[in-house]
């Protein structure tokens, strides 16, 4: 019923004794997530949300002594590449970073290390992930989707949101949520999410939603012409948005002509999607 | 954030980039102190972080220090599209026989820096780039490894550059990724990096932009940034964490995300609008930032009305709607207002407002439309 | 009859226009060697040895212009890690440096690029590669091996010229003989020759010529008792070294109790492996 | 190249690793000076680069500065394995609570960079690592990458590093992966890494040795070479490119390559003599060179007889046997010598040497057995 997570991911929270993290390990928790360690330097030892979650040192004691397979990093932007690293060291197979603010070139350096393993990563500056009623990865909200057959998969946060609510107003049941985030160097692309997708056979239909920035959204249509069976439908914001100035996401900026909705919302087109006009329209072109 | 051309150019020189004598000055007689000092040509430039200064007329030739301070009074009185010119360079004039452009960025869709480099140089490159992209030689550069001398060597070959100057272009070529790298750049470019008639290369221009996410890392180029360029509201926004852009309409809005508040400003258009600004207040927004967003909006005499949209999540509605009240006390506005909160607490924050006298909205587009109304009431 | 290098090996020479790369050059062509082009950075358009070898000022134009897939380096020192990169990132599949004292963190940069890679380095440091008749990449003399069915492989330089000229002497031949190099970092193992050797149909003995320092041969002494079905005859170098000093070769040092003789040859003969008291003892071990 | 104590200790500061207060003295009058100006104990340590000072009585506490002189009097007038003690270091004396040991070394196995860490510091760690090797964590620093943060604390971990000094700790760490790499260094060392009775970290005794390969990147450490620690024969060599290395039998070798050098060593050895001299002529090794080599051998008075071992490939058997010529014209010696020449224009090199009374030999075993036996003469 999902990509990427379901009931067997064994999470570990990295950060887990900051307000964020606590927060959300809190939600994640209550979603239903096996939420099975905690990770802050300095506090190995000790238990967060009465006894429920054991915290370790480092990543490696924490694997090794819980079998967690899945990691979620909450940890501030200049400590967040580290915690990267010290997840893909200790064999950590998926990694999700929420964390907004890294530096770029931190990135850049994260990125090309993990392709030469075989370790897939999240984000940063995303929501995370989340497959109803199995596991939540992340901070998407927990009351806004049920479950079903429609893959999500967004550069967005709260514009997701807003689309899972209309999608759970219509009836409509999404098989798994995955935000990639709004960074320019992220772990996962579009496509990476359209593979899963396709492949997996309790996903019928996604919706994808990008926005100005990059050619993610360019090289996901020519990948949908070519290798999409199931359709897809979507929505790109930042249409109205001025060229040179960052749309609050560090990766939403139109660059010397690159980078613009209509190029994208063409591209899509071009290659069978449909666009729907605002995020309210997606259930209706879904049905 | 950018760079001025003296900054960057300093910085280069740094790693053994070489670039003009010369030296910043904020007024005409510095300039001229400036030129005496040179003795020769000397060519004033406006430091403006915009593009176009020299078809504003904004770099000239000045060849006695009694030209360059009459030129300095000039260029010091102009604006060059809408910023005011607070500075001038004063560079010794270099003889130049050619002009070559060599910068660094990131590829975003390679994942890695990308070295750019073309004999078309003095030129503005992404025109170059959309008109005849083969005149660009393009080397990607590893982050892990950085920028290699066989590199550098395959680039100037690929942009012809005469054997006899190899040497030195490889330690520019290396000088810059250093620069680079050493400063969190997301932009170095040396434009034009020049062949003078001595037969010498000379960085004549230079570019620089920062990631400002990385700027923890270097609080000395923090302290150059340059203000003039923002627009004050945008300069108060990030004194709270907000991320404000000013824009030409008359609806502002308010929203939660950065991929909501695009999608509030397209919908608004959609709907036959024109937002005023995008502002995002991230998430879990305290009612002290929500205020703050509410002074910045409502500062903006164009706005006829203002649509707030909050999807909770991590923020709450009625955190929200604290914070718009606690705004509404010190603020006198005629502003009509239009609110749709959905998601965490939006209840308790539709209470916390009913006596405030603003439109609900149900949907996103009703909140649109119920806006476009509002502002052309 | 051989490995890594055979008939279809074709050649290109970083560095040809020094002294060392043109010296060598001309033997290797003398021997039969397919050299197609030479490398050398602001002399592309010459030609050396009279027009008989075309020099680029690249390893990618050269490697486009003839189709070269080894490359054999005699750059300076200083310049050879970024030889070896360049060759890397030029395709070449097979790298043979020969040039010594490398410094030993660039060498540690290049085997961790490489290994991200499926790029073969042989040496540095070391004589390079010799197969009877067909080709000859490096400096080897050409006039003391015939062809034959036993594989030589060896940390050393004339030390090998001194086996390979006993086994001629005794009217053995070769199949390839390949020279590791006297490096304590270095692309080739005795044990990724060993098995190539295991492998080659046309190879029934190997000899193995070590020295002290490291443990490359206590790991081959492991892989031959696990995998080798073939003899192997061993040969080891510096029984009478001092500890702590450096014997010429920066990889032939013992250090902290490690890397001794005695401890290879007891590993070598624990698995099997006869060895020689002296080199001219060779001819009569492989009997 | 080993760089002393006081050398690896100024070159650690440099980044960042805290070091005790101290100087370098030449004099006990110096050593007095400093230890008035620290005003309280000191520690005078002996600045040789040979492991032992301390036991060897090289490491002495003085209480005042008159004391200080009187140990330092003591220990400029010793030998401490055969190396006279040149300097002292005076440095403030630590209280030490507890001592451990942080280094970082090449794995040539795993060819990468290792940090290893044991909170058994102060000692021999090579000791440790034989007999108790449970007590060293090892952790493998990616070349490319570097030392990251969590590197270093999962170090801090492994050695039961209390949590108060983690932050300290993962800086020196740090420094000393950046002293290292910056350097060029195979070993790095602080040991012992002191937590004092005020809680403090503190780098007591630093070694560095660096890349003989890679001091061209390092001219100014390169400067810092002490020639005590080399017999004057080996630095005589280093002069004219000649891999020698003189140990302490009588028969001296003169051989072209590595391997075979060491393996002319084992025949020797194996056939009833003793080697007075590892030496390696080097691949095309010119006349010059070769009557450098030759001189070096005989200026031990405890060489009784010479073997010349030649593999002609890029050394050219004529050449060596000019060169020997040449050296003979100068040198007058009696001691027999045996060559023995295979290869490149071997048969030249045998008829130059013709005249020159040499005992020649066809192989190896030959050689060496006619070197034991004239040595034996």
């Amino acid at each position: 019923m999902s990509i990427l997570i379901d009931k067997n991911t064994r999470l570990l929270v990295q950060g887990i004794t900051g307000n964020e993290g606590l927060f959300h390990t809190k939600n994640m928790i209550a979603f239903g997530t096996n939420l099975v360690a905690g990770v802050t330097p300095g506090k190995g030892g000790e238990w967060v949300l009465e006894g429920k979650v054991p915290v370790f040192d480092s990543v490696k004691i924490a694997v090794n002594a819980t079998g967690a397979n899945t990691s979620v990093i909450f940890v501030p932007a200049r400590f967040a590449a580290d915690a990267i690293f010290e997840a893909a060291d200790a064999d950590i197979h998926l990694i999700v970073c929420i964390t907004e603010g890294i530096p770029v070139q931190d990135m850049m350096r994260v990125r090309n290390y993990l392709d030469q393993k075989n370790i897939r990563l999240v984000g940063p500056n995303c929501p995370g992930l989340l497959t109803p009623v199995e596991s939540k990865v992340g901070i998407i909200p927990g009351d806004i989707t049920i479950p079903g057959t429609i893959g999500v998969v967004s550069r967005s946060g709260t514009l997701t949101y807003e689309v899972l609510y209309a999608l759970m107003l219509n009836g409509m049941g999404v098989s798994t949520c995955v935000g990639i985030g709004g960074d320019p160097i992220n772990g996962t692309s579009f496509i990476d999410c359209l593979r899963m997708f396709e492949e997996d056979p309790n996903t019928e239909k996604v919706v994808l939603i990008g926005e100005i920035g990059g050619t993610d959204e360019e090289n996901a249509a020519a990948f949908i012409d070519r290798y999409m069976h199931k359709p897809v439908i979507g929505f790109i914001a930042g249409q109205t948005a001025p060229p040179g100035k960052r749309m609050g996401h560090a990766g939403a900026i139109v660059e010397g002509g690159s980078g613009l909705a209509v190029d994208k919302i063409q591209a899509l087109e071009n290659a069978g999607v449909k666009i729907a006009s605002h995020p309210e329209e997606i259930p209706e072109l879904l049905g | 954030m950018k760079l001025h051309e003296y900054q960057s150019k300093q910085f280069f020189a740094r790693y053994g980039i070489p670039i003009p004598r010369g030296r910043v000055a904020a007024t005409a007689s510095e300039a001229k102190h400036i030129a005496e000092e040179l003795a020769g040509r000397v060519v004033i430039k406006a430091q403006v972080l915009v593009g176009g200064r020299g078809k504003a007329g904004g770099i000239l030739l000045a060849k006695s220090p009694e030209e360059a301070e009459e030129l300095a009074t000039q260029i010091l009185a102009m604006k060059i599209k809408g910023l005011p010119v607070r500075k001038v360079l004063v560079d010794e004039a270099a003889n130049i026989e050619t002009e070559i452009y060599l910068g660094i960025t990131n590829d975003r869709t390679a994942r890695k820096p990308v070295m750019m480099a073309s004999s078309a140089g003095g030129v503005d490159i992404e025109e170059v780039a959309r008109e005849s992209p083969e005149k660009i030689a393009r080397m990607h550069i590893d982050p892990l490894l950085g920028l290699r001398d066989y590199q550098a060597r395959d680039i100037a070959t690929s942009i012809d550059l005469p054997r006899d100057h190899w040497k030195v272009f490889g330690q520019i070529a290396k000088g810059l990724w250093k620069a680079y790298q050493g400063s969190d750049a997301t932009l170095a470019e040396i434009n034009p990096l020049v062949i003078t008639a001595d037969n010498k290369l000379l960085a004549v221009d230079g570019k620089m932009v920062l990631d400002d996410n990385a700027l923890f890392r270097h609080p000395d180029l923090e302290e150059m940034r340059d203000l003039d360029i923002e627009a004050p509201s945008e300069i108060e926004a990030r004194k709270y964490g907000l991320s404000f852009i000013k824009l030409d309409g008359d609806i502002g809005c308010m929203v939660n995300g950065a991929g909501l508040a695009m999608t509030t400003m397209d919908i608004i258009k959609l709907f036959g609008g024109e937002p005023a600004n995008f502002l995002d207040i991230g998430g879990g927004a305290s009612s002290e930032k929500v205020a703050a967003a509410l002074r910045i909006i409502l500062n903006d005499p164009n706005v006829k009305a203002l649509l707030f949209n909050i999807f909770g999540g991590i923020t709450r509605g009625d955190e929200v709607a604290r914070g718009i009240l606690a705004a509404l006390e010190v603020i006198q506005t005629d502003v009509p207002m239009i609110i749709r909160l959905v998601g965490t607490n939006a209840e308790e924050g539709m209470q916390i407002l009913a006596d405030a006298e603003m439109i609900t909205a149900e949907t996103l587009a009703d909140a649109a439309k119920k806006s476009v109304a509002a502002a052309g009431a």
